[in-house]
């Protein structure tokens, strides 16, 4: 019961967000409404008992790249808001078309395509079974994911020296 | 069941690209020496990767022969040492090499930045290495990023033009994009099967049926979308012609090669291996863009007046050759076919770049006017490669099309196969024009200077289209052997 | 001994391409030199040949055996008049080319790779082997219109590469379903001739595969309507090239028709025959007529033999033994004659740099010998009898009566346009007085040019009066061929001489 | 307990927002986080499947779900901040050089 | 003996090769006479070999050289029999001479020895023709003689108008060749062979009579293709660009009557097919009375004789189409003896008048020239039917066995007697117009007697004229006895027995050469005022005639004016548009979708985001809709 207000709330407040985030004319207001949604995600995870995940999002999205995007928001003008008028031809009704597929594709897959998102779900939910604490997750991390977990390395580094190459510029070349 | 497993020599070669990449940039940090002290380190990771390489061959060749494969199950079934993974894995490491051979000049003018730029590359081959031997999505899809993460990089570093920069945000919105929409049919074929794991994925589906298995087609619809962008398939094949002009010349061939390469070794893993059981529902899907990609991609590529655009329609029209050889339902065809046309590609963009010059933007068709009198050797090599990609006999990218074409005719797709040769004729014309504007126009120009490892690469690309076409038996024989687990 | 045939000429090729640039003066006479080899040893071949149905001189070794392929080649009958032909013309085009003044090892060493591949092309057994040579001599033949061509080279050489790779296309497509039919039938996919012509297809299977290779072959011969490649081609290429193509590379089409489709598609080729005839007999008189009119020579030439290989088709589809002998020594007869008057009308266009009709007049007077070459070769090529020309013709016709006699009487008409487009033309350039200045000062041929049209004339007379030296070879092959019809198909090869044939076939035909 | 399909559903939703946010917004940035935006309706779908089913592989693929967008954020950014630099925009629709 | 035969053909053929190589440095008469050599040997030869015809009861024989083509059963052989013979000896006697008066008549040429280079060529293919063992080496024959006849009539090149002569022949023959080589096929079929041997024996078992009638019917397209006959006659007036001798050997004496040599060949064929034989006859007489008429009002001296040429060969092809076969091979050689002769002595007054070949430049050339008069005098006498002359026994074979026969024929009787008339007519004008009356020739113009090798062979043809008509006489059948083992199984159509008969219908047609030759003398005789009068008053018809009739023109409008149309419809509209248009439509099609296509490369990276997520929306929506 709990979880099901929290469930509506959360999901209103994610969507919510989300659309902040398409639909606002300044990026800043963009970058809040992502922080809503990744807030409302976490709570979503938390609710799911992905304790761990739930504090990593909040930690690495909202608070350090989120942070990040509005740095870079900043250094490159606060000011730049998008007018609504679609510049490029087509571009709008195009979108309008292919959101108005998807909709009445899932609809109709809903309705009539006996659709189960979870066509495997066990009936016995066990939360312990995704009790994702700390050591829940780093188990598996550390043992059957652990060559994921080193290569993860290599997207950091590569995220490092990335960024140097393409933002770092010498004295000189500027 | 705490202790992980390691197996050394399954990620023997990624580990010794990785360190290489960080030798490379410690280096430079310490000493700033000379490209050539650090080409050096590459190429020692290099050749030891190789080596590594070639022991992962025998060991798995010798457990095929054992029936005996648990060896080639490593880190818990993260990643697997098949044969599949291993050929996948040896065209990267040979396009690379040959990639850096024939860009060298790109990376020496980069000066200081050249250092990031080489290890950038040998990080993007460990991480496309390992989307090739992934045997887990998630491990798949942090090998693809690795990768596509790199090779973002790669084509925003020269600093000299414009166009360099608008490649690199359109490569990476629209990577980032397909990735996300790959990641997301991954989900969804997990809540659809509860696995992740390659072969969990078709053990599953192998011992149940889904009732409902509307989750787990959308979710393989999505993973196809995603390694389709990578490949460059139609209708996901925009960004590969801006790209390829865009990028500095010295990295396209390899940004073009690797991509393909493990793109489609991932497809072929999937759709072959994971999700076998629905080929009825996506073979006709994976045939549609085959179709699509291969008549787009040589009809647009017609009408290209650059050369680097004109390379990326023809890449999207052999991805749709590629594509033809997934519909024919066995991995051997499409392995060949990597092998030749990635070495094809290098060998061509190394053309380019010796063209119009490493860094440079753009290859317009004028500046091949009347190259056989210029650069004899140069012409000929390229209208070869050409030739060779046009899939005209005595190439190897004739057996190349012909094996898939017969996969796809055997496993009962004839109308791709009538679509394909037509296509391929189209593609002969475009390939053509090329030939037209080097051997046929005159043009008073200066001689072309070709540095010394453009020279070998191409000599190595050139002899193998043709070692290929003529005598292709032992690779056919290699690819026939590389099967997935 | 088949593979070396093959193979002289690409190690030529290859001692002429490392030739230093420099040493221009070398490459020509060494590339006709080297030619001469290739062509000792198919007269050779010729020789020793028996004269049976069998594949002879056969060299055989596996290519790739999970796929079937092989290279796997060997001569009869039908091939062996083709490769001696190729042989004798290779030399003869270099020879001619003294014209050729840039590039000239480029041009020498595309020259004897085409002699590689159209020699490949005929003694190949295997069809995998086959679509490659067939297939791989367009890229010289490309070169040598594209760059040494006239002034529309590259639209010509790209409209002959592009039309022929599309014909080719689809029997690629078929040749795979062939291969792969007898893999499902037989348990291994096989691309060797014997194997295929065992293999049972469904009707429409089979009838869609012989459309794919009549196709190819179709544009290759070309066969109306799909021939407008041909004069583009022809008045493009350098003399070599037209005479090349004409001779041998045409002959890749109607010996593809009678090799294959005719051996694979029994059952095709004979439901197809009224197409197939009707279509030739449409590029018999079509080509004569458009030829008339031509105000270019090569280009009349050039649909001359959209005419003349009209014949050949027509004799090959009439399925009787006449026709196919006719169509195969016809094969020889045009390309000796075409490749002959294209020679002549390169020697011309050397001198005087245009090959408008109307730009001369009077030649026989400034350059009788000339003239009498061509005139020669306009005859054989008219179908005179004595002269090679008209032993196929004739053949063919007579072969084609007891079919399709309709055809065969509207085909004979072809030779009176024949005699109409050539004469009117030699009319024009010969006759009357050199009025134009520069047509007075013409020399007429050199001793080279003689030695080079010299021994076209003399096969040609030598076939047109004792066609049985080829005749005797390659009959065998050609019963062989229809006994392989008869005994898969109900077609029975009618039987002259006896009263009740025509009659009774044009009742059950009804 | 609340069906773990309507969660998922809710992450379609997201996920659906944030592809067409891609479509319409041109500022790099903005399309930048409804990249986020996906990669987090992606999350929640393995997160929500994952209890569903009993497994804790999914909230473990979601933690290097998170490092890869970590690290596209940086490279991102960094191309943005380099575009940027050379001519004062991050509008996407100004970067049409390359077409044809 | 006869297996020497081959060395008739292989002499003439030898010599040709020869002189085209050597003969430049033979020089002038040396070459001339090497041919002529070979031509006489080549008589002497087959004279020799035909003595046994001349005992009588020899068979023919067939001599095989070698293997053609066996796959139609065609082989290089010679048939040599009586009809043979005979054909043999007046293609090499009449040659032989016609070579002796060449060497006068070409002196001066400067391809002097290519002439007779190209003229022993013609004697060896029209030997190959007569001496076939089958058809397709008649053919062979049929078409070398048609090349040579080609060559020769444009042997002076340069002129444009013999060009186009020659190659009118040529193509007028092909036409005729194509009817032919239908025949040819219609042969084979019917009987797997062309053999001589193999078909006639079998004709009756094996042919129907509508096959044989299309073969006849077939046969005889070509024959009017070669022997000028309506409507493929019109070759033969042109071909009389060619210098006269050859206008006397082929175009008169041996090549055109080769049709006539082939329907007496096929006689067992025609033999079955009477509709045939009847239109032979009939197309025979028209053409005879046809070419008659044009022949009246021709001026140059040269047409008279092409016409009359036709003219006479419609009597032939009377004769053979009346199954009088003996009559019409009877006529073939009388007429090569005194055709030849005519032009051989127009051709001596056209040397002798600097090449002037208008009668109405001529005139009183009889004593300048009285050798060539006398004796043109006495072929003119002999082919108006003057007995005892050649003409007069030959002709009155055929008017009367074309009586005899009754019926249809008994029209075609009348027709030939009226052709008679006319024929006496317009020969005596001609002869009357250049040998009598006064002088009209230019001033630059001194007509003198040719020399003697030019006249000697007029002589002796003239002494062929004379008594030449005397091998087959009511009386005295030595030719037909002769000719009988070659005609073995035809039922031969004779004139009417008896003397009354015989009497009656030559007194009719000597009646009518009598008042051609008097109305012409009388005509012609007066001054040029009068006659020039007398034709005028017959305008239009006279006109017309003088124009042929402009068939030419008729021919040119209906047939190669829209036949050029055609063409060139065909070649540049046709071929250029439609068909290239649609190859290169092709072509562009492609690169024009692919232009249309580019604007959706827009470089918006927005559009190309719309794109892949339309494309993923369609691959998903069509993977569930598959899979489901």
């Amino acid at each position: 019961m709990v979880e099901a207000l929290i469930f509506v709330l959360m999901s209103i407040a994610a969507i919510a967000g989300g659309l902040t985030v398409v639909l606002a004319r300044n990026p800043v207001r963009s970058a809040m409404g992502l922080l809503g949604t990744l807030f409302a995600v976490a709570v979503l995870y938390v609710v799911q008992l992905a304790h761990f995940v739930a504090a990593v999002q909040v930690i690495v999205y909202a608070g350090a790249v989120l942070i990040l995007f509005l740095f870079v928001i900043m250094l490159i003008g606060v000011d730049t808001d998008e007018t609504r008028d679609e510049n490029l031809p087509w571009q709008r009704p195009v979108v309008i078309g292919i959101a108005g597929v998807i909709i009445v594709f899932a609809g109709a897959l809903t309705l009539f395509g006996d659709f189960q998102w979870v066509p495997g779900a066990s009936n016995a939910v066990i939360p312990e079974a995704t009790n994702g604490t700390i050591q829940a997750i780093a188990e598996p991390l550390f043992t059957d994911w652990v060559l994921a977990f080193e290569a993860t390395a290599l997207l950091l580094t590569i995220a490092a020296a990335g960024a140097i190459a393409l933002a770092h510029y010498r004295r000189k070349e500027l | 069941m705490t202790t992980p497993e390691i197996s050394w020599l399954a990620i023997g070669p990624e580990l010794v690209l990785a360190v290489g990449a960080a030798l490379v940039l410690l280096i430079e940090v310490q000493w700033k020496p000379a490209t050539r002290v650090l080409g050096s380190a590459v190429g020692a990771s290099l050749v030891l990767a190789g080596g590594l390489t070639l022991v992962q061959w025998f060991a798995a060749r010798d457990a095929v022969d054992a029936a005996d494969t648990t060896s080639l199950v490593a880190f818990r079934g993260m990643i697997l040492m098949d044969g599949f993974a291993i050929f996948g894995r040896s065209a990267l490491l040979v396009v690379t090499a040959l990639s850096i051979a024939a860009g060298w000049h790109f990376f020496r003018a980069l000066g200081r930045r050249g250092a990031e730029a080489l290890a950038l590359v040998l990080l993007a081959t460990a991480g496309f290495s390992i989307m090739v031997a992934s045997n887990n999505l998630v491990m798949l899809f942090l090998g693809l990023e690795v990768g596509s993460i790199s090779l973002y990089v790669l084509t925003g570093m020269t600093r000299e033009n414009q166009k360099s920069d608008e490649a690199a945000i359109k490569y990476f919105l629209m990577g980032s994009f397909a990735s996300a929409i790959f990641v997301y049919g991954v989900a969804l074929v997990y809540a659809g099967t509860r696995e992740l794991s390659i072969t969990g994925i078709s053990g599953f589906l192998d011992g149940f049926i889904v009732n409902s298995p509307s989750v787990i087609l959308i979710g393989i619809g999505l993973m196809v979308v995603g390694l389709g962008f990578k490949v460059s398939a139609a209708p996901f094949h925009n960004w590969a012609p801006d790209v390829y002009q865009g990028a500095p010349a010295g990295i396209v061939g390899y940004m073009a090669a690797v991509a393909k390469i493990a793109g489609f070794v991932a497809i072929a893993r999937i759709l072959l291996t994971a999700v076998q059981e629905y080929d009825r529902a996506f073979l006709p899907v994976i045939a549609g863009i085959a179709i699509l990609s291969m008549l787009l991609g040589s009809v647009m590529a017609l009408v290209q007046t650059d050369v680097r655009r004109m390379l990326a329609y023809s890449g999207v029209a052999h991805a749709g050759f590629i594509m033809t050889g997934i519909v024919g339902g066995s991995s051997d065809g499409v392995l060949f076919y990597l092998a030749v046309y990635s070495v094809q590609l290098v060998g061509a963009f190394a053309v380019v770049a010796a063209v119009s010059g490493s860094g440079s933007v753009g290859s317009d068709l004028d500046k091949y006017r009347g190259m056989a009198r210029r650069s004899p050797a140069l012409a000929a090599s390229f209208a070869f490669l050409l030739l060779g990609m046009a899939g005209l006999p005595l190439t190897s990218g004739f057996i190349a099309k012909f094996g898939v074409f017969a996969d796809a005719w055997s496993a009962g797709y004839e109308w791709v196969v009538v679509i394909a040769v037509l296509a391929s004729v189209i593609a002969l014309a475009f390939y053509l024009r090329v030939i037209v504007i080097m051997y046929m126009d005159d043009d008073e120009s200066a001689r072309l200077v070709v540095p010394r490892p453009v020279r070998w690469v191409l000599g190595v690309s050139v002899a193998a289209t043709l070692l290929w076409g003529v005598l292709p038996a032992w690779l056919l024989d290699i690819a026939a052997d590389a099967l997935p687990l | 001994m088949l593979t070396s045939l093959v193979l002289l000429p690409v190690v030529a090729a290859i001692v002429v391409a490392l030739v230093p640039s420099t040493r221009k003066e070398l490459h020509l006479p060494l590339g006709i030199a080297l030619s001469i080899v290739p062509l000792g040893l198919a007269a050779y071949i010729f020789w020793i040949f028996e004269p049976s149905a069998s594949l002879q001189f056969v060299d055989r070794a596996v290519w790739y055996e999970p796929w079937g392929m092989s290279w796997f080649l060997g001569v009869d009958g039908i091939s062996l008049p083709m490769i001696v032909l190729t042989g004798v013309m290779v030399p003869i085009a270099l020879a001619a080319s003294k014209a050729i003044s840039e590039r000239t090892k480029e041009f020498v060493v595309y020259t004897l790779l085409l002699e590689a591949g159209m020699l490949g092309a005929f003694l190949a057994q295997d069809l995998f082997l086959f679509f490659v040579f067939f297939e791989v001599i367009l890229i010289p033949m490309y070169f040598i219109i594209g760059i040494w061509g006239g002034e529309r080279r590259v639209y010509a050489s790209v409209k002959f590469f592009i039309f022929t790779a599309f014909g080719s296309a689809l029997m690629l497509a078929a040749i795979i379903g062939l291969a792969f039919t007898h893999g499902s039938e037989f348990g291994v996919p096989s691309f060797a001739m014997a194997d295929l012509m065992d293999v049972s297809l469904s009707q429409g299977t089979e009838r869609l595969f012989f459309a794919a290779f009549a196709l190819a072959f179709a544009i290759k011969v070309p066969l109306f309507p799909l021939h407008t490649w041909l004069p583009d081609a022809h008045v493009e290429a350098p003399t070599a090239g037209s005479v090349l193509l004409a001779a041998i590379m045409l002959k890749l089409g109607t010996y593809g028709l009678l090799r294959f489709n005719l051996a694979l598609f029994p059952e095709a080729s004979v439901d197809a025959v009224p197409i197939m005839g009707v279509l030739a007999v449409i590029g018999i008189i079509y080509g004569a007529v458009v030829a008339i009119v031509q105000p270019d020579l090569k280009k009349l030439v050039a649909y001359s033999s959209v005419s003349h290989l009209g014949f050949i088709v027509l004799g090959t589809f009439a399925l009787t033994s006449g026709g196919l002998q006719g169509a195969v020594i016809q094969n020889v007869n045009h390309g000796l004659t075409t490749g002959a008057l294209f020679l002549l009308v390169g020697m011309l266009y050397e001198r005087r740099h245009t090959k408008q009709i109307a730009d001369f007049g009077g030649l026989q007077k400034v350059m009788p010998v000339f003239a009498g070459f061509f005139l020669f070769m306009a005859f054989a090529s008219i179908g005179l009898p004595g002269l090679n020309g008209f032993v196929g013709e004739f053949l063919v016709l007579i072969g084609t009566y007891a079919t399709l006699p309709a055809l065969a009487i509207i085909a004979s008409f072809g030779v009176v346009l024949a005699a109409i487009y050539l004469l009117w033309a030699y009319e024009r350039v010969f006759t009357g007085v050199p009025e134009k200045e520069e047509n007075r000062v013409l020399k007429d041929l050199s001793v080279r040019e003689i030695a080079l049209l010299a021994p076209l004339a003399i096969l040609i007379l030598v076939i047109g009066l004792y066609p049985k030296i080829l005749l005797d070879k390659i009959a065998p092959s050609t019963e062989a061929v229809l006994d392989h019809i008869e005994s898969t198909t109900d077609y029975v090869t009618p039987e002259p001489g006896r009263l009740d044939h025509v009659f009774m076939s044009e009742e059950v035909g009804e | 307990m609340v069906d773990p399909g309507l969660y998922m559903a809710v992450a379609a939703v997201l996920f659906l927002i944030g592809a067409l946010g891609m479509l319409v917004r041109r500022n790099a940035l903005v399309m930048f986080m409804c990249i986020e935006l996906m990669l987090n309706a992606v999350n929640l779908t393995l997160i929500s499947a994952g209890r569903a089913m009993n497994d804790l592989n999914g909230q473990v693929a979601v933690f290097f779900i998170l490092v890869v967008a970590a690290a596209e954020v940086v490279v991102g950014l960094a191309i943005i901040v380099a575009i940027f630099r050379r001519r004062s925009t991050a509008s996407v629709d100004e970067l049409n050089e390359l077409s044809g | 003996m006869s297996s020497y035969v081959w060395l008739v053909i292989a002499l003439p053929l030898a010599v040709a090769v020869f002189l085209h190589f050597v003969g430049r440095y033979l020089g002038e008469p040396r070459s001339g006479w090497l041919a002529t050599l070979a031509v006489g040997s080549s008589f002497v030869i087959a004279a020799v070999a035909a003595v046994p015809f001349f005992e009588g009861g020899a068979h023919a024989e067939t001599i095989q050289l070698w293997e053609w083509m066996p796959a139609i059963g065609a082989s290089l052989e010679i048939q040599w029999d009586s009809l043979a013979a005979l054909m043999t000896l007046v293609v090499t006697g009449v040659g032989t001479l016609i070579h002796i008066f060449a060497i006068g008549y070409m002196h001066g040429d400067e391809r002097f020895h290519r002439f007779f280079t190209n003229l022993n060529f013609f004697i060896a293919s029209m030997l190959i023709l007569v001496l076939a063992g089958n058809y397709a080496m008649l053919f062979l024959g049929w078409e070398l003689v048609g090349l040579c006849s080609y060559l020769l009539i444009g042997f002076w090149f340069t002129r444009p108008t013999a060009a186009a002569a020659a190659k009118k022949a040529f193509i007028v023959n092909r036409i005729g060749d194509f009817g032919f080589m239908i025949a040819l096929m219609l042969v084979f079929t019917s009987f797997g062979t062309l053999a001589y041997t193999g078909i006639f024996e079998r004709a009756g078992d094996v042919l129907s009579t509508g096959m044989a009638t299309a073969i006849g019917l077939l046969i005889l397209v070509g024959a009017a293709g070669k022997s000028a006959q309506i409507p493929l006659y019109v070759w033969l007036p042109d071909a009389m660009e060619g210098p006269t001798p050859v206008s006397a050997l082929i175009h008169a004496a041996t090549m055109v009557t080769a049709g006539v040599y082939v329907i007496a060949r096929s006689a067992a064929i025609f033999e079955l097919a009477p509709i045939a034989s009847t239109t032979v006859a009939t197309v025979g007489a028209i053409t005879a009375l046809w070419a008659a008429t044009i022949a009246l009002a021709q001026r140059d001296i040269k047409r008279v004789l092409a016409y009359s040429t036709i003219s006479q060969l419609g009597y032939m092809f009377l004769a053979v189409g009346a199954s009088a076969y003996v009559a019409g091979v009877f006529h073939l050689m009388t007429h090569a003896f005194f055709k030849a002769l005519l032009f051989l002595g127009a051709g001596s007054v056209i040397h002798a008048m600097n090449d002037e070949q208008d009668m109405h430049k001529m005139g009183g050339l009889l004593k300048k020239m009285p050798v060539t008069g006398i004796t043109m005098g006495v072929a003119t006498l002999a082919i108006a039917g003057i007995p005892p002359l050649a003409g007069f026994w030959s002709k009155d074979e055929i008017l009367a066995s074309s009586f005899e026969r009754g019926g249809w024929y008994a029209v075609l009787f009348i027709v030939g007697v009226v052709t008679a008339l006319l024929t006496a007519f317009y020969m005596s004008r001609q002869w009357v117009l250049v040998f009598l009356g006064e002088p009209r020739w230019d001033d630059d113009v001194t007509p003198y007697e040719s020399p003697r090798v030019m006249t000697a062979p007029l002589v002796v043809l003239a002494a062929l004229t004379v008594i030449g008509g005397l091998v087959n006489t009511p009386v005295r059948t030595t030719l037909e006895h002769f000719l009988e083992p070659a005609f073995e199984g035809i039922s031969l159509q004779h004139p009417p027995e008896g003397i009354l008969m015989f009497v009656i219908l030559a007194g009719v047609s000597v009646l009518a050469g009598l008042v051609g030759v008097g109305a012409a003398y009388a005509t012609y005789r007066r001054p040029s005022e009068s006659w020039k009068k007398f034709e005028q008053g017959l305008e239009p018809l006279w006109g017309t005639w003088l124009d042929a009739y402009r068939i030419d023109d008729v021919y040119g409008k209906l047939l190669i004016a829209p036949g050029k149309r055609a063409a060139e419809i065909s070649a540049f509209t046709f071929d250029n548009s439609v068909i290239d248009g649609g190859v290169n439509g092709v072509g562009r099609l492609f690169s024009g979708i692919g232009e249309r296509l580019r604007p959706f490369q827009s470089g918006y990276v927005r559009n190309y985001g719309a794109l892949l997520l339309g494309g993923t929306i369609v691959i998903v929506m069509w993977l569930v809709a598959g899979g489901a």
